[in-house]
């Protein structure tokens, strides 16, 4: 019991990634890649806030504790996964941000945030892109040059 | 702890549900919204699991700013996902199953949840806080680690030992455990030598700083802006950097910027004095979450957020011009820059007075700990400051897209 | 510049080359985000610039004192917190070597940047540009100095974050570029999430954040390395790593990206954002996870040769079949990651200094290539096969730049990659039933002839579709440009500096005396 | 050391800085050959300098145990060194006297012809010599490396140098064949002999002595290396490597003449008799057992490509076989592994240097005087070029081996080193090739001078036919049958001046004076070396010296 307790939350914050991972891969709709994006960071927070927890801890905050009979503090929860956290959350947002900007972007370029759509075109932009790049072999060339 | 176990079980599973809600939803605003609602849900999970600041950004960020962020795109790129063709997508379930089956794997020989001898609560972290920070006359901040460690004491690192009494009541396991010298992740019975150590703590911070080893009350602050200010100061470089990619990719000209028509919303007489009123105390919570950090839940970051929701309130209210002629974007920039700079600059003084790059303790050369407290409370400010003004910086660029 | 002989008193004393480390990172951070005050015009190119020479110089004198301390090594505690417990920074031969790299080709490529960014970018941008540029540099440097691995995580955040603007900056003249850089974005943030989330699982169990000592832990805590949780770390790890450097199959992001993006920003990147993934690759699995543990518990020498021989060849085949020169080059960027990897997956001496000196040879060649397509672009607003034919004769000196740096990706003798190459292949002698891996790095060469040498006929022997006169490319192009070039043909004639050093410090991460 | 001056590496300045010379007055014709000549003379008097000190009887003694002169250190442990041996002195002292008599006769061939981009050509011809002399003074691998693909990369804009379509395409072939041997096999050569010796520096009797004896390295192993310098050295045209030289023969006839009967080929087997003499050692590799296979590949080459040269009517690609076949007997010698072939080697490689230029330059005054570029349209031709033809036949009889010519020498040498072996194939060898040498040869003479010239209105015809498209003489035309057609570019070439002064159809003499003095000198030589060969011989016998004990 204490064992699937114990590891719950591990397995909760794999599912979420999993959940965030299968979205970013399985959706075309890049806004939605975006939030499955975020997702998939929230459950590495997870993980990281799971970890600090201490049986019967408080929050990090150091206060006093008077049970009549004795003063004691404590016990706390780990402070340092909770500071990483709020940076990593910071840093999720910047990338939100950034990503939708460009997917707005897209949308007034492409005229479309469906990735498969996005693709096709992006293909067809190459295609043409090779054509104009195309110079035949040198030796032909040489001898068209030498000819006319 | 089993409260504590229940509830995180419970929320967690509704966070669960809410996570695949969010990816299957085809309607994006519902997305959005459920995105938010998914926020508010974690942040309980933090509050549940006592990690209050993480709690207060997850909701301001994730409940708030994501949300404006999410319904701003949405505006003016779509609203409806268009329809799959095959509702499941195969490879893609495959992959994540079989990645998924790795983590799990990895998980068998963590640390319990929650168990006291797991290294990462014993190992450096507790030497951390048994330090002082940002005491008064407290030169002891600097003492060098403890010298190595018995292997033998971690041996229970991975699984095995997971037998720890969940029962509160019995402490017994606490005293005679070798992490009684931390004292700091384990409860600590307190006797008077404490007021012996820091006899000058009590008239300094008006909190009853005299029942703690000398440290800020909210180790997360100590931990954000000291021990690791550093990473902190790239934080708020990561959020600057957003602003400035956001300007560079959608800024218009700023004759474009400025001819908005009003808000719609600015002829509505109850919103404007609702508006109207609650703006100063919005900042003014602002102001105060960033100053707080040091002695509860807050700071910077939360502080900043708060801050800029006052100023995305008022231009929603009364239209982006108001906004502009309240704080021009030039204006915007610069202070956005500032921020950093007031956090960066805080690091340089600290190197010009003669110690290491963001050493505190150098700002104040008769009490080291008054010094750490101006740095932290310097670089707070600074965190705000930058964070504030990127968010209303990324509001404005979204909205100048969506008035076009 | 330091003399070589000052020794330890000076680490210790208060003098300003102790700040060395931080202000490597720091000096491009506050005077990056000063730009944006800058105004328009040339200013924010002359302030960038005036940077990155102040970095550049400032890595000069570091690698000098890092050479000097007798313990091969400068540590700098940030906030003056013992390192267990803030964030340390800890410069070796390898970092430092890399440091002077980034700077190095940072200073060039902003030198370079001015007239190509005056035209591949709207004019009310630049003060912009600018900062997030320097910002990418301070990222870039950061990831390279410091020794504590959430650190790590923050500043390739940055990096990123800056590398993903730069690149969508191209949007002006492809709207691929916007793909491109969502396409990296989202990768790369996923390979993050998972540098972080080993990062999570390593100080979960080791309790503690800075490499040495996780490294420590790891080494002396009993059983910990046999545990579950050490080794999906070092997968995570190994994942998240090979998104960040290109490694062949997760390599997608790289071409479009290079493609698309500004020229001057191709060159930097190409030059230095994969380089400091290696970078980072070397210090998880030799410093942290150690030797031992990465190469022969774990196997990641055949798992990374693979990735590297099928890249080598793969992209290989691909860069002869493109007509766009900045996908050909981009393609041909990740075979010679190929080579990098496939060095330090040999963990050997030969092999991980071939691969420490690649770095710097393929940086130069590349960038200098790199920019002289930007020169190209420059005069003629493309840069494929076609609009390349007879250029040899109209831009004489850009054109010789890209065929030196093409000899040099062949490894031709007496350029940068011959240098590389020789190490290499040394190295899968060195380790016993691995001779096939030289065969490959040689194969990998007569590709690099084959895809140079059709730009190098069509240069040279072939005739333009029309023939309005292209003037050579501006001044302040050709020197940038000339200056990796050159570099790249001086250490292919002279290696003793990139070959010692490359020896140190692939002896320092194997552990192997002095 | 990097401006040190002493010969050996005066040797390389001197071409570097005529190259240079060169470029700066391309603008004016006359003194930019002036200046060739000029560089050309210089750099012969300074390797003849050379040769009192080798020939030193305490050569071995003293000079040989000197420290090499090292330029530059390029990888720690590794140098870029030179250091006078016999055998580069003889290749050196070839390619420095021929480069003279050659430029000569460039500035003839490509006036007579009115060649584009001149300059160009004499400035890589300039280098190549210099990389050549590099190769000849080279003092370990590495710099015999670095100097072999410095070799390739400055010859390929001169084989490209029409920028044709037959000349990209052939330009391709020799690239190809020459950098993939090279860098696939020979370098892995080279590294492995680094890793497994730790020293790369030419010393008699080889490097693998001390690895062998300590077991670190096994007879199987040395084999294999040997295996990969053998076909790594593509230039030495051992099949199925040889398909490059054929190819190159699309080049300007000094081109061919100078770099594909001298610097480039011979840098070939040079390099070949070097690696045996000096990094594998004779004694060494007799005792390990290994390369006798050799032999065989080179007997097979000098008989398949003899019998191929048979049936080619395009008299450069007859040349380019026959070249093929008589470099092998440079390596068929070395491969017999005692001190009397490994003379012969020597020998052969300056005798057939002289009598195969002869034989080139006469091909290309054939060419300049009337266009003629096949060997069925010969008839008679001696009569209108004598000197040409007269040169022509020394030439013939040198590679035939006929006294009094220089190839009797070389072949004399072999077929005793050979009888000293008893390796009765070999013999066989060299008595078939003769006969087949004499078989592809004589004909050519026979055609030159006893057939009748057809009659003036086919004339006339026949020596257009070579340029125009005529259905009756498809022989004039490139069949596109195996790889690269000779002079095809040339006829189109000569489009510009068929009218001009130089060429009244059907009543030529011959060549322009330049061409028949060069050839007549380089005849003159063939002859004279089979009478006065003292100095190659004194050469040959110290590098015999060296390698006894």
């Amino acid at each position: 019991m204490t064992d699937v307790l114990g590891i719950y939350n591990y397995w909760i914050y794999v599912i979420l990634m999993m959940i965030g991972l299968y979205g970013v891969i399985a959706k075309p709709n890049l806004i939605k890649q975006a939030i499955a994006l975020g997702l998939f960071q929230t459950g590495i927070f997870l993980y990281y806030i799971s970890m600090a927890v201490v049986d019967g801890g408080t929050a990090p905050i150091w206060t006093t504790i008077d049970d009549g009979a004795q003063k004691f503090q404590g016990p706390y929860d780990n402070p340092l996964p909770h500071v990483l956290i709020l940076t990593a959350i910071v840093v999720g947002v910047s990338i939100l941000a950034v990503a939708l900007a460009l997917i707005v972007n897209i949308k007034r370029s492409y005229g479309t945030i469906e990735a498969d759509e996005i693709e096709r075109m992006d293909h067809e932009d190459r295609l043409i892109e090779f054509r104009a790049g195309q110079a035949p072999d040198a030796a032909d060339d040489a001898e068209a040059h030498h000819h006319a | 702890m089993t409260a504590v176990v229940l509830i995180d079980t419970l929320l967690l599973l509704l966070v669960t549900v809410t996570a695949v809600a969010i990816i299957e939803v085809r309607n994006l605003y519902a997305s959005a919204m459920l995105t938010s609602v998914y926020s508010l849900l974690l942040a309980l999970v933090w509050v549940n699991m006592h990690a209050m600041d993480v709690a207060f950004t997850e909701a301001a960020v994730g409940g708030g700013i994501s949300t404006i962020l999410l319904i701003g795109t949405l505006v003016h790129t779509a609203r409806e996902e268009k329809p799959l063709k095959q509702r499941v997508h195969w490879r893609a379930l495959l992959l994540t199953a079989l990645c998924g089956v790795a983590l799990i794997y990895g998980t068998f020989d963590m640390p319990r949840f929650g168990d006291p001898k797991a290294p990462i609560h014993h190992f450096r972290v507790p030497e951390m806080m048994a330090q002082t920070v940002g005491f008064a006359n407290s030169t002891a901040g600097k003492q060098p680690p403890p010298a190595g460690f018995d292997p033998a004491e971690y041996r229970s690192f991975n699984g095995a030992v997971a037998s720890v009494p969940v029962d509160p009541t019995d402490t017994g396991w606490r005293e005679n455990s070798v992490l009684a010298q931390h004292g700091i992740m384990l409860p600590k019975v307190l006797g008077d030598e404490v007021h012996a150590a820091h006899p000058a703590e009590a008239d300094h911070h008006q909190h009853p700083a005299d029942d703690f080893n000398g440290h800020v009350p909210n180790s997360v602050t100590s931990l954000l802006a000291a021990y690791r200010g550093y990473d902190t100061m790239f934080e708020t470089t990561v959020i600057f950097t957003a602003g400035m990619s956001l300007i560079m990719l959608l800024r218009r000209p700023r004759r474009e910027g400025y001819l908005q028509r009003s808000a719609p919303l600015a002829d509505q007489p109850v919103l404007r004095v609702v508006a109207k009123m609650s703006i100063p105390f919005i900042l003014l919570f602002g102001l105060y979450v960033i100053t707080h950090g040091e002695l509860g839940p807050g700071g910077g970051f939360q502080g900043g957020v708060v801050v800029a929701c006052a100023f995305i309130l008022f231009a929603l209210i009364f239209g982006r011009p108001a906004l502009y002629r309240v704080l021009p974007p030039p204006v915007c920039d610069l202070l956005t820059g500032l921020g950093v700079l007031m956090y960066a600059g805080t690091g340089a003084a600290c190197l010009l007075l003669g110690g290491n790059f963001l050493d505190y303790a150098q700002l104040n050369s008769l009490s080291p700990g008054d010094g750490e407290a101006l740095g932290m409370t310097l670089v707070e400010y600074g965190v705000g400051l930058t964070v504030s003004m990127v968010m209303v910086t990324i509001f404005n660029q979204l909205a100048e897209e969506q008035a076009k | 510049m330091l003399d070589l002989r000052q020794v330890p008193d000076l680490l210790q004393g208060p003098g300003w080359q102790a700040h060395l480390p931080v202000l490597i990172v720091t000096i491009p951070l506050i005077f990056g985000v000063l730009t944006i005050a800058t105004g328009k015009g040339w200013k924010p190119w002359a302030w960038a610039t005036a940077v990155t020479g102040t970095v550049f110089y400032l890595a000069l004198q570091l690698i000098q004192r890092v050479l000097a301390s007798p313990t091969g090594m400068v540590s700098y505690e940030l906030g003056n917190w013992p390192r267990q417990w803030g964030i340390e920074y800890r410069v070796d031969a390898l970092n430092a070597f890399i440091l002077l790299i980034v700077a190095g080709v940072g200073f060039v490529t902003t030198v370079y940047a001015k007239h190509s960014v005056e035209k591949e970018i709207p004019a009310d941008r630049h003060n912009f540009f600018y900062a997030v540029w320097l910002l990418a540099l301070c990222g870039l440097l950061g990831i390279t100095v410091t020794g504590d691995t959430f650190n790590v995580y923050v500043l390739l955040e940055i990096s990123s974050l800056t590398v993903y603007a730069l690149i969508a900056m191209g949007k002006d003249r492809h709207r691929g570029a916007l793909t491109a850089s969502l396409r990296y974005l989202i990768l790369g943030s996923v390979g993050a999430s998972f540098i972080l989330l080993g990062i999570g699982y390593l100080m979960m169990i080791t309790g503690t954040l800075n490499m040495q000592d996780m490294h420590e832990r790891l080494m002396s805590v009993p059983g910990i390395l046999e545990s579950r949780t050490v080794l999906v770390a070092f997968a995570l790890l190994l994942v998240g790593l090979s998104m960040k450097m290109a490694l062949f199959p997760l390599h997608m992001w790289l071409p479009r990206a290079y493609t698309y993006a500004p020229s001057a920003v191709s060159a930097l990147l190409a030059a230095t954002a994969t380089k400091v993934g290696v970078y980072m690759a070397f210090r998880f699995m030799f410093t942290i996870f150690g030797v031992g543990f990465s190469f022969i518990t774990m196997p990641t020498t055949l798992i990374l040769a693979s990735c590297a021989t099928a890249g080598i060849l793969v992209t290989g085949v691909t860069a002869i079949r493109q007509t766009n020169l900045k996908r050909l080059l981009a393609y041909s960027s990740v075979g010679q990651i190929g080579y990098i990897v496939l060095g330090f997956s040999l963990a050997n001496v030969n092999g991980v200094a071939g691969s420490v000196a690649h770095i710097l040879n393929h940086a130069l060649m590349k960038g200098g290539m790199f920019m002289a397509l930007g020169a190209i672009v420059y005069r003629l607003d493309r840069c494929d096969i076609r609009s390349v034919r007879g250029l040899g004769r109209k831009m004489p000196l850009t054109m010789a730049a890209f065929t030196v740096g093409g000899l040099g990706l062949v490894g031709f003798p007496l350029t940068a990659g011959f240098i590389s190459k020789w190490y290499l292949v040394q190295g899968c002698l060195d380790r016993p039933h691995m001779w096939p891996l030289a065969g490959v790095v040689l194969l990998g060469s007569l590709l690099a002839v084959v895809y140079t040498w059709r730009v190098v006929e069509a240069a040279y022997f072939q005739e333009p579709d029309d023939d309005r006169p292209v003037k050579e490319a501006p001044l302040l192009m050709l020197i940038p440009m000339w200056v990796m070039i050159g570099a790249s043909v001086f250490f292919g004639i002279n290696a003793t500096f990139t070959g010692k050093i490359s020896v140190t410090a692939a002896k320092a991460l194997l552990g192997v005396g002095p | 050391m990097m401006f040190d001056l002493s010969p050996p590496l005066l040797a390389i300045y001197i071409p570097l800085i005529g190259a240079l010379l060169i470029a700066l007055t391309g603008r004016w014709p006359n003194l930019r050959e002036a200046l060739t000549l000029g560089t050309a003379g210089t750099l012969l008097y300074t390797v003849a300098s050379i040769v009192p000190r080798v020939l030193a009887p305490n050569f071995w003694a003293v000079y040989a145990k000197a420290p090499p002169l090292r330029l530059v250190e390029v990888v720690p442990g590794v140098f870029l060194e030179l250091k006078v041996e016999p055998l580069g002195m003889v290749f050196a002292l070839i390619a420095a006297s021929l480069w003279i008599l050659n430029s000569l006769y460039s500035i003839g061939y490509m006036r007579g012809n009115a060649e584009k981009h001149q300059t160009r050509f004499y400035v890589c011809f300039a280098l190549a010599i210099a990389s050549v002399m590099g190769l000849a003074f080279a003092g370990n691998l590495f710099t015999l490396f670095v100097f072999y693909e410095m070799l390739t990369l400055t010859t390929y804009p001169l084989v490209a140098h029409k920028g044709t379509a037959e000349a990209l395409r052939s330009a391709r072939t020799y690239l190809g064949i020459l950098v993939g041997t090279s860098v696939c096999f020979l370098l892995a050569g080279i590294i492995a002999t680094y890793v497994y010796t730790g020293d790369m520096a030419f010393k008699p009797g080889g490097v693998f002595t001390r690895a062998l004896a300590s077991g670190s390295l096994t007879a199987p192993v040395l084999g294999t290396l040997f295996i990969l310098y053998m076909y790594g050295i593509g230039k030495a045209a051992l099949m199925p490597m040889h398909r490059w030289l054929p190819a190159a023969m699309v080049a300007p006839t000094p081109v061919s003449a100078l770099l594909h009967a001298v610097a480039v080929v011979k840098a070939g087997v040079f390099s070949v008799v070097k690696v045996i003499v000096y990094t594998f050692g004779p004694l060494t590799l007799i005792s390990a057992g290994q390369g006798s296979w050799l032999i065989f590949m080179a007997g097979a080459t000098i008989l398949i490509a003899s019998f191929i040269a048979l049936f080619q009517d395009n008299l450069k690609r007859r040349l380019a076989y026959s070249t093929i076949s008589q470099l092998s007997y440079v390596i068929i010698a070395a491969a017999l592994l005692s001190p009397l072939s490994l003379m012969a080697a020597t020998l052969h490689i300056a005798a057939h240097a002289f009598g195969k230029i002869t034989l080139f330059f006469a091909a290309g005054s054939i060419y300049t005087a009337s266009h003629k570029t096949e060997v069925s349209q010969l008839d008679g031709i001696g009569r209108r070029m004598p000197f040409t033809m007269g040169a022509f036949t020394i030439g013939a009889l040198s590679m035939i081996g006929l006294p009094p010519t220089a190839g009797f020498i070389s072949k004399w040498y072999l077929l005793s080193a050979a009888w000293e072996t008893e390796y009765v194939f070999v013999i066989v060898v060299v008595i078939l090739s003769t006969l087949l040498n004499a078989g592809y040869f004589l004909p050519i003479i026979y055609r030159a001078f006893f057939r009748a010239p057809p009659p003036p209105g086919r004339e006339h015809h026949g020596d257009h036919g070579a340029f125009e498209e005529d259905p009756e003489h498809p022989l004039d035309h490139p069949t596109a049958t195996d790889g690269v057609f000779g002079d095809e570019a040339d006829h189109s070439e000569a489009h510009s001046h068929v009218h001009g002064k130089l060429h009244v159809p059907g009543a030529h003499g011959e060549a322009p004076w330049p061409m028949v003095v060069a050839l007549c000198c380089t005849a003159a030589v063939t002859v004279a070396f089979f009478f006065y060969s003292d100095l190659a011989i004194d050469l040959a016998t110290q590098l015999r010296k060296g390698l006894l004990p």
